[in-house]
């Protein structure tokens, strides 16, 4: 082949590669003469860069052309089809292996992805995982590249079975397994999808099983784990030997015990003669390197050494105590706490800095910090100081949680006018640990404003004090409809508490309230006499008294420990009404595993006057009903209702059975008379009337006073509120439960409930004469606790903590409800924790 | 632009069944089989069938008709069997026990073994040899079910469920292990004398390193042929020499006849190698995709089945697709005494009307075991 | 098959670079972003996308998304550890932890004293003095150094404060051994004089009067006109006494005792 | 009340500008000198910058666009920029090679003088700069036990180490990364670069 | 008046010292082997290098019950030469704050054994 001189070389189709590195790999140059030979080896030498996709060599005259087409790169990579594996999560796992975006793009590259993505599916149990991955070309030599994964479905678990196991049945031994075989729960705890380490977990559980029940030479021979073909359903196979039952022969302690011996002895949970325990064994050991950590042996270590005897199946134990060093605490340092301030964590504390570290009261500190509500998680550590073998630095580490609640409203209603409104409380006013609120509503017609102050630790040892003022003054003139009794109030109260345990508070109040009370229009006559004799503004000087003992694990949705509260409230001589109120309200939480607990909650109240009141003030009753008491039924309904008014109606007869009896026409149809009204009325045994419908307008036969009238009798007009009493009993049983499907619940609680409860009164008004003629009792009131007047309803409850307060929300179902209470659904309140 | 690869559409609803396969008689053993893919076979004697049932029963039924002989019930479900040898049956069941049952239905022993033995034993005339899923290989005394001696071997994390039978020859017994080995051992001592790799473990997650041998071997004029999963099909002398290996990754083991080897691979395909040079004879792909159990000869066809319940006849010369027959289990009512699983069909998953139990040929036909529990004698005539 | 719309005003990356500069020069931060978040998803290598990161760290900065600041600044020393601008991502990484470090209330609220989590001041410190070890030549150390030197004053506050409340809590030796890790560790911040005040008063609870005298004689020395200190006689604080009352003092409003 | 808005309502973190610095404490003749040691210590500065006065957010500084390499190119007008190559330390003390030519010059010859060289090239990526090196870091004496010639434990298996080119204001810098970003130990850095070197001034 | 006095905290500070501790204090020791004897002083003294105070107080109900000061003093090579101060005569019984262990922890008899 002819050969020509080379005057230039011209490269063409460059974008990435640069124009040397050709040059470079190209073994011909200026001035050189090439014949086709020469060149074909050349372009062989530059594909071997890997850099190009094309080669071309041409020529023009003298110049010789170097047409390229390089290798794309990869500008994205896209993943459709995958929801197990988060889509960065695989691309990470690509990243790992060299396979990311802006790399060249080779054929083997391809298979490379499919294969490590294959790897992440199988490594997560789904083994019939399939990728499909296509190339897409863009323009500017890039590829972008398709992938989708059909994920299949995780490996179910079809059948774990225990061979070589007598004493304990396999059903009884697989209940105990976090992994099961596909049952009807799976779909809501995934417990039938296999995974290695949760077999390791329940081969551990399995082993524990049998140590703890005596089976001390218990051994795992060997597991097997197989797949079906179809690679969808797991295999398990484990094979034990038992051995057999061991009891304790005797049990010794040796080294430094620093605590007397009786002590220690009295924290052993296993006894000579019993049955061998590993649980009741390592429980032991721990409570007593707690009990030392008390005395500042923070790295105390008890060990519990078994001495195994085969032949009789005995076992000696020995305690080996080691103190360690009498420990201190240099720091106590806190994080986390971006808004609180660093006292109101560290006046929490029981441990101090420079003193011997105790366990107890570093974990203390913990549950004080827990039980503040301010944070939604509180972990403390423990490191050595570097360089010491006896000081340790205490870090409390906390997360904020929001603590308070925030609204406000504007404007414009015809009768009231322009309406404001804001209210903001926080438990944490400004992250000093003081919790403080300030309400104010302006209309037309009411001006409400009050601001309380509560500061917990007004002294270092923890006397609280708090004040709350409060002003409401409700134009009653102007509005049309009064129901039953308002009241304007003003007036403030002072309290102080103080801690006489570690749990245990006691706290008074003073204070000083003016009422002015307003009647509605159609009122009850316990209110209209109660305005007759003691007019309608009262000045009253308060004193409380209160004892609390506070055992819960954290003040934000505890899951365990128990409340107690007692109050007393007193409205003492030279108030013109005295009076007092007696309440006691309880928690128990009782923790049932997982996120899982239950709650019992009960609240019981009585309040009596004395001196010139021989009852309690109606405005002062306990009321029942609504969030926070008995839900299923609206707030305030339960409970004595007032005498309410009545109109005289006349009063028909009736037959045995307590039907109306009509007149009849000839033909023994009822008569029709279009002049009777659509209701007509019969007597009751108290002597009121009861409405019974009568839409066809039938005659009906009156019944005859002696004086030969129309007799008559009062019709009741049902009130609006209940009256309440002075008798409160409500009670509440609550099964808190993980909210399903949602990651962090750290500020949600859910709960399943039982509530029951009502008030009642043991100072039921007697109707005068004057009030109601023929009336011998009080037809809704009946004096003392009747069980059956306790409503109950159940229902599941929400609550979601926010930055505007916590929002409730409530379905409940009233079980025994009667007529004319009035029930709710579906509630949702603001504010209110249950 | 790029099209992704379609399954292979196998054109299979265009044949026209060449064969009829009738069913002579159908006995439900009321115990689904499907989620425990348990490999229950039947074994004949003469004109006796002898079956168990996952439930824990054990039947003698006449061939001819199905009419059942006796029943004798064991308190646990059998996971392994039934093995046949002179008057003796055994089973193998979920506590990990081994139960010899006389031919006339009584049970003369039983003996506790190291784990589950999910394939049926085999047997020479005084011992018998357990191959359980441990990976343990032990010889009992057929009369009395005393062990005599165990093998060990290694067993890999993760396998595929199922263990292969051992295959009893004069001198030695030779089992497909877990591993990927197939291992002959001496049959009165038990001590390894050669053992020959069919597959190499390679790549790095559990799935991608099974290599199990769970066929068992078949041995047929001095040679031994078997087959393993991601691994090749051989043919091995009695002394462990490989005559020939070719490609052939399967769940289950070769049949011979006609002077060739049938096996069904892992992905649906059927393959013939020749048995002297392991030359490939034919490659019928039109069942791909499907998941085929354990190829059997039967009659004059090659008998192949998968797990929606499709059995297939294919002609042993040259693989072609003669019979395609859906087997309808028949409805059961609701529950069945003592059997815990939920019996009723609807609250089966698909798979469980497949059949993954081998079948056995038989003169009077071919004995088949469906996961819903079912035993079938099929019997098959040209179509007229 | 369907090939992707090639964008008719497919741009080249100066173009996309320029108008990014633009938006930014006039102060028009959210269009900046997104254009810059173009640049980055088209050409994602090169001088320009690198530019380009600087700019988005700067645009996030100013419309105060400290978080993403720190993410974007991490990134980019992480992706281009030698290049000629990663001063600037170290500063921008400094200063975002920085802002990090006031929350609103200590931010507006409070006086000089630091009361809440020091843990973000640390790092802000840490990070600032990484910049000033690797780049001393940087523009940006004369504000870095300032700024460590004012964080130093907070945190020797802050201790201050805890041995304050340990004052009240009459845990003398754990206000006597913070307030002479400030003296001894602490230098050159004003919180040292107040140190000092306070080990006075706790040597003097321990009764530890050598030491106490030297503590006096250190603050009547270098911090003479101390408002505990009028003309050289030490005036108590009262902190041990702070907060004591009995409930019946309180309650008598301090009439009864 | 003070707590609620302090002395004054200001941003507290602008008082960095006005703070007075604070004189060390001294002791008193007749009292043992204190002995300080700096929880904070703010390193030192080869001239201590004076304190600024105000403070304004500053913008990165613009990108000074170098030539425009264009699709095609000529080999004549290729060979003319000078290298100048030079082992040399950045900022932080890291081992860097520097080349003044820009960077399309500097990216040929460095892929020349790698492929002369016995460093073994996997891959190149000119758009992220980027040569892949695959090199067996040859095991150094003293660490070897009495015991390893014997059992000679098996030889360390190569791995993948990234050379990558960055632009600075005038020419390029090449550094060596390992396969996850973090630089290269200094030994191996140094063999790699003064190989490269070599072959470049060859 | 008869309500219950305000609970207050126990204020303990510093380093518990018995009298065995001090009669294996011997000169001559090292500054490791007399900190492995008294632990590590809790109190630190930026004055004084040569001389270690064990100070110990505990405060009850705002009144300090119990206190006591040992000085440790060293030599100029650091070793030690002797120590001055007296512990309280009664033996040492630091009763626990908490008497009562925390209930909310698992108490014995809530651990059952199914048998």
């Amino acid at each position: 082949a002819e050969s020509f001189q080379i005057e230039d070389i011209r490269l063409e189709g460059l974008q990435r590669v640069s124009a040397g590195t050709v040059f470079e790999q190209l073994p011909i140059n200026v001035g050189d003469s090439v014949d086709e030979h020469r060149l074909v080896t050349a372009s062989k030498q530059l594909f071997r860069s890997g850099l190009f996709n094309d080669i071309q060599l041409l020529r023009d005259g003298d110049v010789l052309i170097v047409r390229l087409v390089e290798l794309p790169t990869i500008s994205s990579i896209e993943i459709s089809g995958n929801k197990a594996i988060q889509t960065d999560m695989l691309l990470d796992g690509l990243k790992q292996s060299g396979l990311a975006e802006g790399l060249v793009f080779k054929r083997s590259t391809l298979e490379r992805i499919s294969l490590e993505l294959e790897r992440q599916y199988v490594s997560q149990g789904r083994y019939d995982a399939r990728i499909v991955t296509d190339v897409e070309a863009l323009p500017r030599n890039r590829v972008g590249l398709n992938i989708e994964v059909e994920e299949g479905n995780v490996a179910s678990i079809a059948h774990i079975n225990i061979v070589g196991n007598e004493v304990f049945s396999d059903d009884e031994l697989l209940k105990q397994f976090e992994l099961q075989t596909s049952n009807f729960w799976s779909w809501y705890a995934s417990d039938d999808k296999y995974a290695r380490e949760k077999l390791a977990a329940d081969m551990e559980t399995l082993r524990s099983y049998y140590l703890d029940r005596g089976y001390i030479r218990f051994n795992i021979e060997s597991t097997q784990v197989s797949l079906s073909p179809n690679k969808d359903s797991v295999y398990i196979t484990l094979n034990v030997s038992e051995g057999e039952k061991y009891d304790i022969r005797d049990i010794r302690f040796a080294g430094n015990l620093v605590v007397e011996e009786e002590e220690l002895s009295q924290l052993l949970f296993v006894g000579e003669g019993d049955t061998f325990s590993r649980r009741r064994v390592t429980a032991s050991s721990d409570w007593m390197s707690k009990r030392l950590g008390n005395d500042g042996y923070t790295f105390a270590k008890v060990d519990g050494i078994p001495d195994i005897d085969d032949d009789n199946r005995q076992v000696d134990l020995t305690f080996f105590v080691e103190p360690g060093k009498r420990t201190y605490v240099r720091r106590v340092n806190f994080a986390g706490n971006e808004s609180t301030l660093d006292e109101v964590l560290r006046r929490e504390m029981l441990q101090m800095e420079g003193g011997w570290a105790s366990t107890e009261k570093i974990d203390a500190g913990k549950a004080r910090l827990d039980r503040l509500g301010f944070f939604k998680t509180v972990t403390v550590d423990t490191p050595t100081v570097p360089g010491t073998d006896d000081m340790i630095d205490v870090n409390y580490n906390v997360e904020e949680q929001l603590s308070g609640s925030l609204n406000f409203n504007v404007g414009y209603a015809g009768s009231s006018g322009v309406i404001l409104g804001a209210s903001v409380s926080q438990n944490n006013f400004m992250g000093s640990g003081n919790r403080m609120s300030l309400g104010v509503q302006k209309n037309n017609t009411v001006q409400s404003y009050n601001f309380s102050f509560f500061d917990p630790y007004y002294t270092i040892d923890g006397v609280s004090r708090g004040y709350n003022l409060f002003y409401r003054e409700t134009d009653y003139e102007s509005l049309s409809a009064v129901s039953d009794y308002q009241t304007n109030t003003k007036g403030g109260n002072l309290t102080f508490g103080y801690p006489i345990s570690n749990r245990q508070r006691l706290s008074f109040s003073a204070g000083l309230t003016s009422t002015d009370m307003f009647r509605g229009s159609t009122v009850p006559a316990e209110i209209i006499e109660f305005i007759e004799d003691e007019g309608d503004h009262f000045l009253e000087y308060k004193l409380g008294l209160s004892w609390s003992y506070n055992a819960l694990n954290r003040g934000l949705f505890p899951t365990a420990g128990t409340e107690h509260k007692v109050s007393a409230d007193i409205s003492i001589p030279g108030s013109d009404l005295t009076y007092y109120k007696l309440n006691y309200s309880a928690n128990y939480y009782f923790p049932l595993g997982g996120e899982w607990s239950l709650r019992l909650r009960t609240e019981l109240g009585y309040g009596d006057g004395f001196g010139d009141q021989e009852r309690l003030p109606f405005f002062k009753n306990f009321r029942a009903g609504g969030v926070g008491s008995v839900r299923g039924y609206s707030s305030n309904s339960l409970g004595p209702k007032g005498l309410p008014e009545y109109n005289v109606v006349e009063l028909s007869q009736t037959d045995a059975n307590g039907d109306i009896l009509y007149e009849l026409d000839e033909l023994g149809r009822p008569e029709v008379d279009t002049s009777v009204p659509t209701v007509v009325y019969k007597e009751d045994e108290d002597g009121a009337a009861v409405a019974v419908s009568n839409s066809n307008r039938y005659k009906p036969v009156y019944q005859l006073a002696d004086n030969g009238s129309i007799a008559t009798a009062p019709y009741f007009v049902e009130s609006e509120r209940a009256l309440g009493g002075n008798i409160n009993t409500e009670a509440s049983v609550e099964l808190i439960f993980p909210f399903p499907f949602v990651e962090d619940r750290s500020s949600l609680r859910s709960v399943l409930f039982l509530d029951a409860g009502n008030t009642f009164t043991d100072q039921c008004y007697t109707p005068s004469d004057s009030d109601v003629p023929t009336l011998t009792r009080h037809p809704y009131c009946e004096n003392g606790f009747d069980i059956n007047e306790v409503r109950t309803a159940v229902g599941a409850g929400v609550t979601w903590i926010t930055a505007i307060g916590p929002l409730t929300f409530t379905y409940s179902i009233p079980l025994n409800d009667k007529s004319g209470d009035r029930t709710e659904g579906f509630e949702f309140s603001l504010g209110q924790v249950f | 632009c790029s099209s992704t690869p379609e399954q292979p559409q196998s054109s299979l609803s265009s044949i026209d069944d060449q064969l009829d396969v009738d069913v002579e008689w159908r006995l439900n053993l009321g115990q689904q089989a499907g989620t425990r893919l348990n490999r229950l076979r039947p074994a004949v004697q003469n004109d006796t069938v002898f079956m168990a049932s996952a439930d824990g029963r054990v039947l003698a039924l006449e061939l001819a008709s199905g009419a059942e002989q006796w029943q004798l019930t064991l308190e646990q479900n059998i996971i392994g069997g039934v093995a046949l040898a002179g008057d003796q049956l055994f089973v193998s069941t979920m506590d990990g026990m081994l139960h010899s049952i006389s031919t006339a239905g009584e049970l003369q022993w039983s003996s506790a073994l190291a784990s589950e033995a999910v394939a049926s034993v085999a047997s020479d005339a005084q011992r018998v040899f357990v191959h359980t899923i441990d990976g343990r290989l032990s010889a009992y005394q057929r009369d009395n079910g005393e062990q005599l001696w165990t093998y060990e071997h290694a067993m890999p994390v993760l396998s595929v469920r199922g263990t292969s039978s051992p295959l009893v020859l004069e001198q030695l017994v030779v089992t497909g292990f877990a591993s990927g080995k197939v291992v002959a051992l001496d049959k009165r001592l038990g001590i390894p004398r050669w053992d020959v790799r069919l597959a190499i473990p390679d790549g790095r997650s559990e799935l991608e390193r099974l290599v199990d041998v769970d066929g068992t071997p078949v041995w047929d004029n001095g040679v031994i042929y078997a087959a393993s999963y991601h691994g090749k099909v051989a043919a091995l002398s009695p002394r462990g020499e490989v005559r020939w290996q070719e490609d052939g990754s399967s769940y289950g083991h070769p049949v011979l006849a006609l002077g060739s080897l049938y096996l069904s691979l892992d992905d649906g395909t059927l393959q013939a190698y020749d048995i002297y040079n392991g030359a490939n004879q034919w490659t019928q792909t039109i069942l791909q995709g499907k998941a085929l159990g354990q190829v059997t000869v039967f009659d004059r066809y090659l008998a192949v089945a998968d797990d929606e319940g499709f059995l297939y006849l294919l002609s042993l010369v040259d693989g072609e697709l003669l019979a395609r027959e859906r087997m309808r289990p028949k409805p059961l009512h609701k529950n069945v005494p003592n059997s815990p699983e939920m019996t009723n069909w609807r609250g089966l998953r698909g798979r469980d009307f497949g059949l993954s139990a081998p079948m056995v040929a038989t003169e009077r036909g071919l004995l088949v075991t469906s996961n819903t529990g079912e035993l079938l004698l099929l019997t098959v005539h040209a179509d007229q | 098959c369907s090939n992707s719309p090639v964008k008719t005003d497919e741009k080249t990356e100066r173009q996309y670079y320029q108008e990014a500069r633009e938006a930014l020069d006039n102060e028009n931060f959210l269009v900046a972003m997104e254009r810059l978040r173009q640049l980055d998803s088209r050409y994602p290598f090169g001088q320009y996308a690198e530019q380009g990161q600087l700019d988005m760290m700067y645009a996030h900065f100013m419309t105060a998304d400290m978080e993403s600041v720190l993410t974007a600044s991490e990134r980019f020393i992480r992706l281009h550890p030698l290049h000629s601008q990663v001063d600037y991502a170290y500063y921008l990484r400094a200063l975002a932890t920085y802002e990090l470090g006031f929350s609103f209330v200590e931010r507006y609220l409070s006086d000089d004293v630091a009361r809440r989590d020091p843990t973000p001041m640390r790092d802000a410190f840490a990070h600032f003095s990484e910049l000033l070890i690797r780049f001393p030549d940087s523009p940006y150390t004369a504000d870095a150094r300032a700024r460590m030197e004012f964080l130093r004053q907070r945190l020797a506050s802050y201790e201050v404060e805890v041995a304050r409340y340990y004052m009240k809590r009459h845990a003398f030796i754990a206000a006597a051994n913070r307030c002479q890790d400030v003296l001894l560790h602490y230098q050159n911040t004003a919180a040292v004089a107040d140190a000092l005040a306070v080990m006075v008063e706790a040597y003097d609870e321990l009764g530890m009067s050598d030491e106490k005298a030297n503590a006096l004689a250190l603050l009547q020395h270098n911090h003479p006109q101390h408002p505990q200190l009028n003309d050289g006689r030490f005036v108590s604080s009262g902190l041990a006494q702070a907060d004591r009352g009995s409930l019946l003092n309180i309650l008598s409003f301090g009439l009864l005792d | 009340c003070s707590t609620l808005f302090g002395d004054s309502f200001r941003d507290r973190s602008e008082d960095y500008l006005t703070t007075e610095p604070v004189a060390s404490t001294t002791t008193p003749e007749g009292m043992t000198p204190l002995v300080y040691d700096d929880a904070l210590a703010i390193p030192e500065l080869p001239v201590v910058p004076e304190r600024p006065d105000s403070f304004t957010v500053p913008r990165p500084a613009p990108l000074d666009v170098d030539d425009n390499d264009t699709d095609s190119a000529s080999l004549a007008e290729y060979r003319s920029e000078a290298l100048n190559p030079r082992l040399d330390q950045d900022g932080a003390g890291t081992q860097i090679l520097r080349l003044d030519s820009g960077y399309a010059q500097s990216w040929a010859s460095v892929t020349e003088a790698i492929s002369a060289s016995d460093l073994k090239l996997m891959d190149l990526n000119r758009s992220t700069g980027t040569f892949f090196l695959q090199i067996t870091p040859e095991v150094d004496e003293s660490k070897q036990g009495f015991w390893s010639p014997l059992f000679g434990n098996d030889e360390p298996e190569a791995q993948v180490f990234l050379l990558k080119m960055n632009r600075a204001h005038s020419g390029v810098y090449l550094s060596l990364l390992t396969d996850n970003d973090n630089l290269a130990d200094e030994a191996l850095t140094q063999s790699v670069l003064s190989e490269v070197l070599r072959q470049l001034e060859s | 008046c008869a309500f219950p006095g305000v609970y207050k905290l126990n204020i303990q500070q510093g380093n518990i010292v018995t009298a065995d501790m001090l009669q294996q204090l011997e000169p001559g020791m090292t500054q490791r082997q007399v900190v492995f004897v008294m632990g590590t002083p809790v109190l630190r003294n930026p004055f004084e290098q040569r001389r270690w105070d064990y100070v110990y107080s505990l405060e009850k109900r705002d009144e300090v019950v119990k206190s006591y000061r040992i000085s440790l003093f060293f030599d100029e090579q650091g070793r030690f030469s002797h120590h001055t101060g007296s512990l309280p005569d009664e033996e040492f019984s630091e009763e626990n704050q908490l008497n009562t262990l925390p209930e909310e922890q698992v108490s014995p008899n809530t651990i059952e054994v199914a048998e």
